[in-house]
């Protein structure tokens, strides 16, 4: 227990930091900078079955207030992450999530048994909504039926909490996050990245190798809100909010629209040393207030 | 990936404030006082925040190369050709005003194999010349100067020059256009060098792609150790998002050119013009 | 003729430049800074059959490198627009297209039929995409047949060159897209804004008065980009490419993605004088390239 | 909307250069150089571009008042208090730093109903003093010099007082914590002269909204008129986007804060607290 923890459903966190998946390596990358323990929780990269080598360079390119990637879930596959990467998070005092990627529903239930198997996750979290790979992967997520019988496959091959995150690609997100509620997730994690693409002027071309990429940073933050808005009204579990947070004040703005705890990840990249800036501030809004709670769906008191 | 790089200090931001701007050619070369110690190897770069915090246009950091690191005064270098608005926007920075760095990133140049006694071959096209000042200086500061070979569009596109000369035991120049040493590529020059050298030696080299790939043929075929350092997007700088990939040149699969790197053995990696 | 002249579909434009819907009023609010001859074509407020007061404030705040905006159509309605906006532009050397919007087909219908008989429009465009009116508006985007029903219907009551304008907030655009061509569009224009929306952590409540609002500038033009992509290669009808454009480069941009003309909105906004620079930058690349024709999906040569 | 504001110049973007940048209390007062003749009249405001052209964010420019305009020497003067990121940009600017306006925009304090005579109130509150110090200089200029009601926090909060001075018959404070003047709220100062007032006059207003709420209460109470310059958020500034929207007192439609107003006869809009 600290100053900042929340519950996230069956998770206890620390504080309400998220490093999100794909942002945040295996934990270790930003050394004494960043240590995994900084986080409430990290979502370790997406995982497959076997290694994905990923997409061709160019992989990521900045955009205004954001950024494009077709990392193309590049990954060592899930025996490696039970091998060497979990162990290696064993002792640490951070909420491990593993993010799990796949072509087929085969693909999800393999990688969720495997880990659950394995020891080391606090929870697993189903990626039904990467832009980033070309077979399966984006429809899951696209279309309710699919996406509620992913999350019931899932449900049956692992005890461990589950968590379904929702891609923004869709024309009514709040019917997706029903779908998979009534299927059994126990969190929702949203929003995936916006597909976008950007164009080389001088080169007549895109300028990103796989042509399309997820757009994430600041500039989708008010989409993020909205569909954290839109799907806290549709669910009761508990929502793990993201998309363009870098700011105590942002961490807040998704609080009040439903989220329970709050993930970073293009943040990290702009400015790694804003996440303890933010946790201080974050404490100092918990003492001015006074109260106990923290302002979770707040703002829909005033918005109807 | 490759040992032999001198020990660098912790991943930290700290800031930097400029204390001199000078025009490099057509670059700039920024001179910054930190506050802290930053023991930063030949080859290594610094992630450069581009705008001020409170706006998120330009997002994300600036990968540059160090291009010299003077320990004792705690002053950074830094040679910035303007390409773009967070190059053109740094350029623009008037003495005392402040910015922020993540650093020490990447590998830097494995020097190890230089004990054996080995010639050491720099060769630079370009902005790519930015981290060879500082290597060449080290170079010379462990008596082991350098040969250099430095190519550029036109004389105005050089820098340092009296630096490089400095350290070196001799400084060979290639423009396209012919205003300075010899006219054509550089690597052109270094192929008829390397003709005439005795036994192998250890080859650094950072420049455009296309450069790279013609001195990994070059030195394979003389059977040298090329070393050169890539560019490629980045957006995290320290190995964590996988968005700077090279292509390995085998197992089918990719390096990371921020944390693998910058500086590869060019067999390693798989170079496209 | 010009140097930049374009043509979209049945339109002839002296410049391949649109000011937008909404953003550029009845052509007169810049005074000499920017006179509506300035452009290829302007795109004026939407139209209802009968005044709307549109929402209550605010309406409009400032997001990372884009705006959110929930005007809701405040708009004079279709008769003021025939008897005071439309004679005004009458001697303007520009091409004047009239959006439309409405809660039901018969809404459409009407202000379409009005506004062919009054005259002073050279093309209508349905906007079946606003994210702003609550009761209708929005489905008519959303849903593939409700588009095509539409377009059909309007396609009926009107000769003048008929543009749909599609809502990036669909899983599918390009279905969207298919339909009203095969109902008929003649150009298609996109994209509107996307679904988003602000909190103020302070008052712990919804910034726009209207809750929603629609995110513009240049924040989503990589989504826009994507959009302009994907539809170009589901239709044969030219492409009217929006979304965050500023600068002749994304003007450009939006051209090889599949554009044949760019309108801008926002960006008049943040820099009213660009316009003039980005047509000189225009004049400069067709000089530049010594070719007569503008690289109107080029980026798709490359791009498989 | 109102008619009797002085002609004011076509509107252009025109480069300013910061002059001098001086503390005014919390504010700071900027005073821009600038090229062309910008006949602006009090009341109008400029947009001001908050990031360099470079930068997509901040996006928007900041709607700010006209403080003097000195047309001789081509000076113009904002006051700015620093509450968010794009007024703390403009706070932090140095002498010699350009910036882009957009000007000059709305429509300004009619001045007609003067000329009958009538005795000229200046009711302003915090940052709303801005506007109301070019107007007391022009009033006092053409010979009707107003009474001059200053509201704010505390006495830090007042600026440019001894011009407001020296531009009025007679300056009355008021403050929420009695550091200067009347301890209260400026509305309160104002019914108590209203009371002791003989006939009526014409009171130009500017502040939060529920200062202008109450101050709408009390005029038409005495059968004054009151004008006051509302804010909202802005994106065009200009009328085009009906961004910033303000009830119509009648007929259930919106005005336009930017277009029709800013400075609206009280009686025409929909205050709320
Ligand atoms: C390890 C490393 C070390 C570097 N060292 C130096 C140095 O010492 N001095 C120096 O001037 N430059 C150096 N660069 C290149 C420098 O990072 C880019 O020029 C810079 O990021 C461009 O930013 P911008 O905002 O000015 O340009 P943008 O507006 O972002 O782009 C302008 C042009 O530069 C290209 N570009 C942008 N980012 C990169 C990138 N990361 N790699 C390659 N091309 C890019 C774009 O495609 C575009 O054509 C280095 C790059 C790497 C990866
Ligand atoms: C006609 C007009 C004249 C004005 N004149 C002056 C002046 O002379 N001097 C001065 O200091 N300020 C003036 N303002 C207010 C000024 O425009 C805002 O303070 C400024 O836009 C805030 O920008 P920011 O980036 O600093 O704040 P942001 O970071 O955008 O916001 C900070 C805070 O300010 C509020 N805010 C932002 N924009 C506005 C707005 N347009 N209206 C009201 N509140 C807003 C936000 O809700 C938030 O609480 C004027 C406003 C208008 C409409
Ligand atoms: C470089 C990068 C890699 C990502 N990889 C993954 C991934 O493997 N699995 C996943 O579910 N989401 C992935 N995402 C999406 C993020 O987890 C997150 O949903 C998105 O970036 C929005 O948050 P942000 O704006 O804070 O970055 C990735 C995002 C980025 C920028
Ligand atoms: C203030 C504002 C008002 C708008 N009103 C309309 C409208 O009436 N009809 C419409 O079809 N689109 C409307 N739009 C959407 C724009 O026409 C355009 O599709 C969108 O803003 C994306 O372009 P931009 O990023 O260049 O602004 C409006 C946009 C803004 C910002
Ligand atoms: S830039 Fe993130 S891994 Fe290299
Ligand atoms: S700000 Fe656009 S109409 Fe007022």
């Amino acid at each position: 227990m600290t100053d900042l923890d929340v519950s996230l459903g069956p998770l206890q966190l620390k504080n309400p930091l998220v490093a999100v998946s794909g942002t945040f390596g295996y934990g270790y990358d930003y050394g004494e900078l960043l240590p995994p323990d900084t986080f409430g929780a990290i979502v370790l990269k997406g995982t497959a079955p076997e290694p994905w080598p990923g997409n061709p360079p160019p992989r990521v390119v900045e955009t205004p207030s954001g950024m494009l990637n077709s990392i193309g879930l590049q990954n060592p596959g899930v025996d490696e992450l039970c091998d060497e990467y979990l162990p290696r998070l064993a002792g640490e005092d951070v909420v491990v999530i593993v993010n799990v990627v796949g072509r087929t529903v085969k693909d999800y239930c393999h990688v969720a048994r495997r880990v659950s198997e394995c020891g080391g996750a606090d929870a697993i979290e189903l990626n039904i909504s990467c832009p980033n790979v070309k077979a399966g992967g984006m429809s899951f997520g696209t279309d309710p039926q699919q996406a509620a019988d992913l999350t019931a496959s899932v449900r049956e091959v692992s005890d461990l909490p589950l968590i379904v995150k929702l891609t923004p690609n869709v024309t009514d997100i709040a019917e997706i996050a029903a779908a998979v509620q009534s299927s059994g997730a126990d969190i929702i994690s949203l929003i995936n990245t916006l597909l976008g693409m950007e164009i080389d002027v001088e080169q007549a071309s895109p300028r990103l190798g796989a042509v399309f990429g997820g757009l994430s940073g600041p500039a989708i933050r008010p989409v993020a809100l909205r569909c954290v808005w839109e799907v806290y009204r549709a669910v009761s579990v508990p929502l793990l909010g993201m998309g363009g947070a870098s700011t105590a004040r942002d961490v807040l703005a998704f609080m009040m629209a439903g989220a329970s705890a709050v993930g970073m990840g293009t943040a990290l990249f702009a400015q790694p040393d804003g996440v303890q800036e933010t946790l201080q501030q974050l404490r100092k809004f918990r003492q001015s207030c006074g109260e106990f709670d923290w302002p979770v769906g707040r703002a829909h008191e005033k918005g109807d | 990936m490759l040992d032999g790089a001198e020990a660098a200090s912790e991943l930290s931001v700290f800031g930097a404030t400029v204390r001199e701007s000078s025009a490099e050619g057509d670059c700039r070369r920024l001179t910054l006082a930190v506050q802290q110690e930053v023991a930063v190897v030949p080859g290594q770069f610094l992630g450069v925040r581009v705008s001020n915090a409170e706006s998120s246009d330009p997002l994300l950091m600036r990968p540059l190369s160090v291009a010299d690191w003077l320990g004792e005064d705690r002053l950074l270098q830094l040679i910035v050709k303007p390409v773009g608005r967070g190059t053109r926007y740094l350029c623009r920075l008037q003495p005392g005003a402040t910015i922020d760095c993540l650093g020490p990133l990447g590998n830097g140049f494995p020097l190890h194999k230089l004990q054996k006694g080995k010639a050491a071959w720099i060769v630079g096209g370009g902005i790519g010349m930015a981290p060879l000042l500082y290597l060449a200086r080290v170079l010379a500061e462990k008596d082991m100067p350098p040969v250099t070979f430095l190519g550029a569009a036109g004389e105005r596109q050089f820098f340092a020059l009296e630096e490089f000369s400095s350290y070196s035991t001799s400084l060979h120049l290639a423009t396209d256009d012919g205003s300075a040493g010899f006219k054509g590529v550089v690597t052109q020059l270094v192929r008829q060098h390397l003709e005439l050298a005795g036994r192998p030696g250890v080859m650094y080299c950072c420049g455009p792609d296309g450069m790279l790939l013609q001195l990994a043929e070059i030195s394979q075929g003389q059977k040298w150790t090329a070393y050169g350092s890539l560019e490629e997007y980045m957006a995290c700088g320290v190995g964590a998002c996988l968005g700077c990939a090279v292509p390995a040149a085998s197992g089918g699969g990719y390096l990371q050119v921020c944390s693998d790197g910058p500086v590869f053995n060019l067999r390693e990696v798989l170079l496209h013009d």
